[in-house]
């Protein structure tokens, strides 16, 4: 492991996580990636998932359950020097979050988004996610769970996200490419990530993601800059689960729209003597 | 006291009273009067009925009156609900000639300009005022709609040249006219925000659509959030990532902002939040005022935690104030809240310019590394030395949970308490240290105190010229939260009747004065109709309240 | 106009309004599907298609600006003999009120959701909403819209919608059709209305539309029952825009996946003498 | 006092140290000792130090001790982190013997039985008091395990026969185990909740997952939201909609509901909200405890409106109240709160089994039509006919904009008058007169005082009883809103110290009291590191402040 991305805040995951393989990756990522840790900032919510900062040797805004995207988009709008990635869950991302996913996805700010997808809530101990196969039973939803299950990838290309992955958490150097690819892209990059829950998700485990999923690289029909292809795909889950870019296309991002890209980051703004007088002159009746 | 002039103009959204009304405002200025303006609208885009109100004076003015002088009326509804409280000697003036003359210049687009110059003959005001103000507030348009709107003012004028209510103008001073959404705006642009994020919500929105309109000049990111969650959330990481960060809305979105307070005072994140009230419980009456959550913005938020409540109360105050907030966000890493209400965003007097430079920036950010720099770490001040994500080498750690210095998540007991030490009590004492004083007015040989917080102040000020013979003073609590406990007290004396003046139902200044210094006062006078207090309300409760003590 | 469903309530919207087709709409697909006022519930949020309810004779719960779905959701589930309408705006329902949007149609329960999309703010007097179109210029977006607009409707076909429509407010037979057949479909029906904002969106007027609507109804090609070309139709807004249904499958909805509609509505439970003894007898030590 | 004896399992989450609770929960009452026991556990799934305590006596107990006689270690840092607060004769049981036992039997899993057994046998427990709960426990698993586990217990039990602690067990009376989430939600079965909709938080989830066990038995509709907007808002709808709702969160999760609380109260929709505290601001510490959303909940939620705040002191009021709660929404259509902490939700007690059909239903529902109805129907009481929608043939209006009668948007002052007067004024007016009791303890003769609210009632209850020379008597506010101020001030004597005792940093009740009653109480003994508060933690303190009176 990569010493310079590593720290020494001990890990609380339970042994065999997905989430290791995630942290794996990301360290992995970041040192293709270059620069040192204080060219990262990581954001992200509350969970599992959103412990993982803390494992990592750079800045780290761990906010509220469900908030981390739209604290990640302002920290780059105002310093957009710093790399932003979002560590996030399938509940704090698509559930209590689900309204930050859809606005900043038409933002498309420059953040590259990984959601850990284990298809339960893991920190509040084993409740249906947003993901959530049907029929899965669990302690709240006693007769299994009845709602259709997310397809936020769906709706992230509905809603024109340029860069939209699958990972898995057990396929490192996959998922390492696919973050330095969603990091590398300028505009919101979306990556969500199979992570199996040993202990609450008796149903997607490793074994049972390793048996399903294949990489779209290696599938010949696969062109990730064909927007409607790319959305057929992400319905198919099942038998077989595809992983890797579904669709990359680069538009303009939110600070090359709003023009911020083309001035000094914003947080070097120099404050101290503004001159406001002339404002105040338009207040003046004459 | 001073000769004035109560002029209403009342009609349905969309027929231009508030256009009127600037118009109006600018000239009573400009010919040396002086004017307190507010608005009184429905939360609807066309038709009903709303009403700005213009108190035109020979000295200064501060707040409203009941009795109305002149009523201009733009539709037939309005005209039957207001009439009644026209003065005796008070003139009507109905929509036909306004109308007609409107006509004659080419539509209905020019009844603004015939009404105000009806009005400026009534008050004698010469006609070249209204002519440059007009030829300015239509600067942008092109010269033949300049003129005509003169024309149709001219013939205004001429409908009567009675000068039924003559106020003796003294010009010279240069006045501005101000409302306190944009005085806050102000403030934050002078105080350097790089970053607003919003979601409309009457009555802050004023606050939103200024910054909006200043935005390119000052450098600022004003952005409109998908809700106001989103909004604290990310002026909280903007603040986070190195810039002065903003936020503003009314009570329902404050509400949606509660999580994010509780985590900008956990993350020690400086952020300002104006909270500009309206009438609630939830929508309420969306355009009209309250101060019904002086409580609420106290409690705020889950858990235990340092915060400032500023309530200016006059448009100068609200300038200033802004200012301060950020200073003190920044020195303590805490949720500075501004306190307004529809009443102080909304309405205007004339007065002198401020003072810009009277607050200066203290941004307190660490400029330099410093050897096992730790975003939390332990102090005699409870202020942790706080540096921008990427501008120094150390990795910089936020966090939401409970945590050690290094800002990493923790599950001692011990470090807790040193936490909560630190966040709580550490900085409160602080804070306590240099809250703002009581604002006084006519103390000495007081028998009644009116007290109040945010935009009663400028009229409980005139209230006490007004109640001379019931020899009222007045304190004002430009900042409720920490609440200046000792130095109000040390204010008080002997025999003195204290009566808080709330726009809301529970009294709540009262309750909290009583918490905070144990003392209960005589009485409160309260209103919660959704209208601002005017003087004579005011008066009229005072002079009821000191007939039973 | 049909008396029954009319209401004493004076209108509070700007003459020339969308909004007055839509109620027109409304009243006259009421009355097709027959019945009582007693018998519909009409739920909403804040903004001026939020007042809508007020109009109408017939039951009305005004919520919080962007909670319409998730108290009109709830309502249902507990006493589904009422038919339920959600009279939204496109700040209501997509901004304010996003997360609901995104999970009341995985929860597929049985509500008729109008969303009287002007592509505006019009309440808080201009602002831009999620749908609002690029480039257009307000008080607050003052160099012009930089965000995707939204494709709710393409966004509500990832989520699995199961009844998907566009109507226009200056079409009041076609509209009526759609509120009636979407009130007739079992399940989450989704019609977003064009509705032409004559104060504030000066853009998107009623000519605009005018000009650019067409029928799904009337292109041969169409076919409702397609979900990937029905995804694709959703993006079709410029030149051309489509209205009608671009989306039908009947799917089970939450009261027949729960099991609540086999049985009698919650709120008629008599709860006056609950016997909880057992349930505590298993709390006793023995 | 009695004899009893302090028992800690402590190990890494995952390692089954709850079972271990269990299994001695049951059989310590099954011998006929009573119990108290608390959970101290981490956020996090696996790994780390948890430790659930039970306090074993011979008499009646409520509250934790600090000192431990018994200590089960399954891991060697927990060993090391609890041993200081072994007593000098106390029991150490490490993991290995019991490791050992539990290999021989089949595995890791057996642990949990070989070690209650080990605890059984240092107390003389009867085996076959284990035996029968073991039985009971896995009696949903095949014979062979239950067998095997009998079979680990008596080895654990086989281990040291000497009887370390003997206890004087009284068997005979029946005795219930429940904690605080679970009578929470069995009041609101036994009340006719039919719609209950949350999001997960800890420490509130534990209704969540009892009202979900049940749903299906006494059909109600348990449905998880999306997030916490979503959940009041649809508890809401559904109690609209007709059927009795209720919703449960932390802190943070009720900071999102606050504007629905506030719709709550202008649409007069009852509800019933409870807040599980636990530790913040923000994410805070998820899994202890606190009450520092007191003030909080009393002033959440924006404009002013009618609420009640309970605050149960035990699992039974715990059970009573949530049913009360119920009752006063219904009457009153407010939103009534009941305010929980993680200590009250997930502690227990042996106790007698309660009074189950105490609390009668009482809806208040219009069950016919009525001629010319309106929804806010203006009455002396400020209490409107409530009918459900589809009940009776007129459209019923709701609106969240101030309304009037009718339930139509208005803007008018004087309807605003009355509807603030009904839903504020009135209802308040009511509900003060069927205010519940602050709870006496040790009244007549007491010097000191220790006042309460919530999950510390049943441990000052004891603190009395263990200083009895201090003359320390004790009051519990079962409710806090309104607040009980004319009946605790006639609770009053000359003489007698008043000290708060809260789980918090800002000793909110006396605020509380400060305010209301206008008494300052004489000093507040505080906790605020997320553990609950020991008998000996209040009574150091105690002897502390009465030292320096
Ligand atoms: C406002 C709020 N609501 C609820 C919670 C409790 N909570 C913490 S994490 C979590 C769910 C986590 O699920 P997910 O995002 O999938 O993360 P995982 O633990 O599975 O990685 C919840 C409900 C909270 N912290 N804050
Ligand atoms: C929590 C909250 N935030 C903001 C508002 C202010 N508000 C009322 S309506 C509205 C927008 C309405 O837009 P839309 O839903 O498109 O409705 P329209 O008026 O365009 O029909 C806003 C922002 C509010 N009432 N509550
Ligand atoms: S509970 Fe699940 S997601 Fe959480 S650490 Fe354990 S295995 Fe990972
Ligand atoms: S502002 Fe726009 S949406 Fe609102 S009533 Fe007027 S025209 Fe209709
Ligand atoms: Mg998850
Ligand atoms: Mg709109």
């Amino acid at each position: 492991m990569p010493k310079k991305f590593g720290t020494a805040d001990p890990i609380a995951w339970c042994p065999g996580c997905g989430n290791f393989g995630i942290l794996n990756s990301i360290q992995k990522a970041l040192s293709k990636l270059g620069g040192e840790p204080k060219d990262y900032l990581l954001v992200s919510g509350i969970g599992q998932s959103s412990k993982l900062p803390h494992y990592i040797n750079a800045n780290c805004f761990n906010g509220l359950h469900g908030r981390a995207l739209p604290a990640a988009a302002a920290a780059k709008m105002v310093n957009r020097e710093l790399t932003v990635l979002v560590h996030t869950g399938d509940g704090d991302c698509y559930g209590e979050g689900g309204n930050h996913f859809l606005h900043n996805i038409r933002r498309n700010i420059d953040l590259t988004v990984i959601v850990h997808n284990n298809q339960i809530y893991g920190l509040t101990k084993g409740q249906a996610s947003p993901t959530t196969d049907r029929g899965y039973k669990t302690k709240v939803q006693i007769n299994g769970v009845i709602l259709e299950p997310m397809n936020a990838l769906g709706m992230a290309l509905s809603l024109g996200a340029p860069f939209v992955a699958r990972g898995f958490s057990d396929q490192i150097e996959h998922l390492t490419d696919l973050i330095v690819r969603g990091a590398q892209h300028k505009g919101f990059a979306l990556i969500e990530v199979l992570q199996p829950c040993v202990t609450f998700n008796k149903k997607n485990t490793h074994k049972w993601y390793q048996e399903r999923v294949y990489k779209l690289e290696e599938d010949k029909s696969h062109n990730p800059s064909d927007l409607f292809e790319a959305w057929k795909k992400t319905f198919e889950w099942g038998e077989k689960i595809p992983i890797g870019v579904f669709f990359e296309k680069q538009k303009p991002s939110y600070g090359e729209a709003s023009g911020l890209d083309g001035k000094p980051p914003l947080f070097l703004d120099k404050i101290e003597d503004i001159s406001i007088g002339e404002v105040f002159d338009s207040f003046i009746v004459r | 006291m001073a000769s004035e002039v109560n002029i209403r103009i009342a009609g349905e959204a969309g027929q231009g009273t508030k256009t009127i009304g600037d118009i109006l405002n600018r000239t009573l200025v400009l010919a040396g009067l002086n004017i307190f303006t507010n608005l009184d609208y429905m939360s609807r885009v066309r038709g009903g009925d709303n009403f700005v109100q213009i108190r035109a004076s020979e000295t200064e003015v501060f707040s409203p009156r009941e009795e109305i002088n002149i009523l201009v009326s733009l539709n037939p509804e309005s005209a039957s609900i207001h009439k009644r409280f026209l003065s005796p000697d008070g003139i009507f003036l109905p929509l036909e000639p306004l109308s007609k003359i409107a006509q004659e210049t080419g539509g209905d687009i020019y009844i603004n300009s015939a009404a105000a110059g009806a009005v400026a003959a009534a008050l004698g005001i010469n006609f070249e005022h209204l002519e440059k103000v007009l030829a300015g507030i239509f600067a942008n348009k092109d010269k033949e709609i300049i003129g005509k709107n003169i024309k149709a003012a001219r013939s205004g004028y001429e409908l009567d040249r009675t000068i039924k209510f003559k106020l003796n103008a003294s010009p010279g001073e240069k006045k501005i006219l101000l409302e306190g959404s944009e005085a806050i705006a102000l403030g934050a642009i002078k105080a350097g925000v790089r970053f607003y994020s919003a979601y409309p919500m009457t009555p802050s929105t004023g606050i939103l659509n200024n910054l909006a309109h200043y935005a390119r000049q000052f450098n600022i990111l004003v952005e409109q959030a998908e809700d106001e969650i989103a909004a604290i959330n990310m002026a909280i990481g903007a603040s986070f990532a190195g810039v002065r960060a903003m936020t503003g809305t009314s009570g329902g979105g404050f509400a949606l902002m509660n999580e994010g307070l509780s985590l900008a005072a956990m993350t020690e994140t400086p952020v300002v939040i104006v909270e500009a009230q309206r009438p609630a419980p939830a929508t309420g009456f969306p355009t009209r005022t309250e101060q019904g959550d002086l409580d609420y913005v106290i409690h705020a938020g889950h858990g235990e935690f340092a915060r400032v409540v500023f309530a200016p109360g006059s448009v100068s105050e609200a300038y200033y104030l802004t200012q301060k907030a950020f200073n003190l966000a920044d020195k303590y890493q805490i949720p500075v809240i501004i306190l307004s209400d529809q009443h102080l965003a909304e309405s205007v007097r004339s007065q002198i310019p401020f003072d810009l430079n009277r607050v200066k920036i203290e941004r307190h950010l660490l400029s330099e590394e410093v050897p096992d720099y730790k975003r939390y770490r332990l102090t005699g001040s409870g202020i942790s030395p706080r540096a921008i994500p990427g501008a120094i080498k150390t990795a910089i750690y936020a966090d939401s949970d409970e945590h050690d210095e290094a800002g990493h998540i923790t599950e001692e007991a011990a470090t807790r308490i040193e936490m909560v030490k630190k966040r709580f009590y550490k900085k409160m004492a602080g804070l306590k240290e240099e809250v703002l004083d009581p604002v006084p007015y006519k103390l000495p040989g007081a028998k009644i105190l009116l007290l109040g917080f945010g935009s009663t102040h400028e009229t409980l000020h005139e209230v006490c010229d007004y109640a001379a013979d019931l020899k009222a003073g007045h304190i004002h609590f430009p900042q409720v939260w920490p609440f200046p406990a000792e130095k109000f007290k040390k204010m008080l004396f002997e025999g003195v009747k204290l009566i808080t003046v709330e726009n809301n139902a529970s009294a709540q200044l009262a309750g909290l004065i009583r918490r905070e210094c144990g003392i209960t006062v005589f009485s409160s006078i309260l209103r919660f109709d959704g209208r601002p207090f005017s003087l004579d309300f005011v008066l009229r409760e005072l002079k009821e309240k000191v007939k039973h003590a």
